[in-house]
């Protein structure tokens, strides 16, 4: 298997299909690379599910105040044009389907467009959810960013979740670092291919696709 | 997505199609949307579905789009007023539909539908002839009647000020419904005494933030 | 029947009774005249529904503002330390009883509590509940203030409302021209008599009464 | 009824019973109210349900709090962090039991218990572990699961300003779960930075009314 895109070719592609003038919440992790890769001029507004629309980049230096993370409790700054709520406010913004697009990470995402991402079902795990169900059912799109094979070859697209869900029949995108999949109707479509062939794909995947 | 600055009231009304149900923010005329109000009228939708704490004072706003007959529902907790005369004569000719709800129940059933929640259990009303029919439940030794959301297609709002994202300010009482009101239709529209630049409201101070804002017009 | 208190009175006596420091919903219509009775040292902070607390007294002249009105819609000013809300936390405010007391007109309270103040149930009648019914389960403790008797001699306080309720065993005390009732219980009790006599009381009301 | 301006975060802590719900604002430190929590800790409360977003960061505040043994239960949404050791100690031990809630149900159900309401229908979690045994109902083709309130004895809440009446100001993101825990809770118990005189705050800009507030201590 050939190398596909590394971490912040993902982010990139995933930024590349945000809509211009978008309100979006990046999950914590690699989901927050996406930041990096938004044109400035597309007016995308980030959504920090903390208490906080038009959130900024990290804080750096002086920059820092302890009074303004985000969800990943990482100093970030306030833009011009922001706006701070509390978290009743903030989850009702998400819960009512307010936001365009919110990107996740995740350990599992099936065929249907559930997602599994914030319990490995380990016995001795301590789990810890997080905003992670509000998100998954709250914006109007929810993007996957994750890697398509974990690291014991395993795919991480699957005809159905083995790990608790998170959400059910709520993601639309997967984009890993071999392809990006349209999720959640009767098929699986295969959009785009990086350092793989379509044909590579499938016989790695349980999942029927379809060329996009 | 982003905000619309429209240059005219009748810009950001375009395009509300019959049958709508408009939210109608204010508390008689603190933060009513006189300006989009009227232009709804010149605008022409009709058949539609009124969602407001009133039913129009005089013969102007929201009681001049009653008088001529574009209302077929009022859902509204106060219908009568001094000078409702528009609406009583609607009423009493069983030319208008109202469904009437405590004024609480309307704010937070607008809540409901801008939050994603499904409905709720509520304790305003049971027992009297405004539940009758809903389905009622004991919830540690309270009883409650469940009430379901009230979603806008389109909800008219009076604010103060609005920067060019969006972001609401209102001002003193006026306050009142715009705020739930904007969470709870598809399409918010708001009327602003002024359109300030990106940077020049206090984040700390927005009451509305612009995700939940589709045009403004200044008037 | 020899005359009871006016409205001026009845409203000095409902003011006696709210606790000092409490938070106070008035009615529209009678319970307004309260405002006018209580001690500016007593730290009474009024909350009006249509989202103010320490709501002012009325405005006059230049201090008239369209946009700030109280729930009768008759402009009031804004005393040191108000803060204004929107409508869903208003009334959250006050279902969820953080009013200490809230005071309000009625057509007729019965012996255990309900209270009939929004609709005379004639059939030609435009009904009209505002937050009545909200107000009436909202606060701690529920004063009604009215008259006695109706126009036509009928009583006000009775076994059971005829008139449609706003709110079923909410009231604990009703204020009147005549005498103070606590209600509620098992008993009316009286609990103070103005110009009549407590065996006149008993005699023309069709409720048990008890001396207090 | 009135506000107490508290002395010291000793005097503002006194009374918590043994049992009691204690809701505890922040979300990792911003917004943490870390002096009432020393307070409380000091207090001497135990076999206390505690309610905060997280479970404690390395060994000092809520942490320190779990380690003295003196919470029974955790509800909170995410207890496992990178400094997060006492608390999965004690966990792994069977020492604390653990209410794993969802963030916004987390908040939504505060907000409930402060608005009055019995119980809501909301989406979240829906044909996850964590709805597994409560009720579920389909509305408008969308499965909702019930939700209850959740009610506090006493919060402790930080925020930036308080002034004489108890009316509160946040600061950046720091307001996260303050505004709600302060509604949902019999006894709300505020560290500011600084206590104002009244007139002092904008009524335009305070987040939590004074309503909410019982005792407030500059720290």
């Amino acid at each position: 298997m050939s190398a596909g895109l590394d971490k912040g070719e993902m982010a990139a592609r995933v930024a590349r299909d945000i809509p211009h003038g978008a309100y979006v919440n990046l999950g914590i992790g690699q989901p927050t690379l996406v930041a990096d890769h938004l044109d400035a001029d597309a007016g995308v507004v980030l959504h920090t599910e903390n208490g906080m629309l038009n959130m900024g980049r990290a804080a750096v230096g002086d920059e820092v105040d302890a009074d303004l993370v985000n969800a990943g409790k990482i100093p970030v700054v306030e833009p011009p044009g922001a706006a701070y709520f509390h978290s009743a406010d903030s989850f009702a913004m998400m819960r009512g389907s307010h936001l365009d697009v919110c990107v996740l990470g995740a350990f599992q995402v099936s065929a249907g467009g559930d997602i599994a991402n914030w319990h490995t079902g380990a016995p001795d795990a301590i789990p810890a959810v997080g905003g992670a169900m509000d998100l998954a059912i709250g914006a109007k799109q929810v993007f996957v960013m994750m890697t398509l094979f974990a690291k014991d070859g395993t795919p991480k697209l699957v005809p159905d979740c083995t790990y608790p869900l998170t959400g059910v029949a709520c993601v639309s995108r997967v984009y890993t670092d071999l392809a990006v999949f349209e999720v959640g109707g009767d098929e699986v479509v295969v959009v785009d291919v990086f350092g793989t062939t379509y044909d590579e794909l499938s016989a790695r995947l349980d999942v029927p696709l379809r060329r996009g | 997505m982003s905000v619309t600055i429209c240059e005219s009231a009748a810009e950001a009304v375009a395009g509300i199609s019959d049958g709508s149900t408009v939210l109608v923010g204010g508390f008689g005329l603190a933060g009513m949307p006189v300006r989009l109000v009227d232009a709804l009228i010149d605008q022409g939708a009709t058949d539609l579905t009124v969602v407001s704490n009133n039913a129009g004072n005089g013969d102007t706003g929201l009681a001049a789009l009653l008088a001529k007959g574009r209302v077929r529902k009022v859902i509204c907790s106060f219908p009568r007023q001094s000078d409702s005369y528009v609406f009583d004569g609607l009423y009493r000719d069983g030319r208008i539909e109202l469904e009437l709800v405590p004024q609480g129940n309307l704010a937070e059933r607008m809540r409901a539908a801008g939050a994603g929640i499904g409905a709720f259990f509520c304790p305003t009303g049971v027992g009297t002839p405004l539940a009758e029919g809903k389905e009622t439940r004991e919830i540690d030794g309270r009883t409650y009647v469940l009430e379901h959301p009230i979603k806008g297609d389109v909800a008219l709002v009076g604010a103060h000020r609005a920067d060019r994202m969006g972001n609401l300010v209102y001002r003193k009482t006026a306050r009142n419904f715009g705020p739930v009101m904007a969470t709870a239709a598809t399409t918010t529209i708001v009327q602003v005494r002024e359109v300030v630049e990106i940077g020049e409201l206090d984040p700390e101070t927005v009451v509305t933030p612009g995700i939940y804002v589709d045009r403004v017009v200044a008037v």
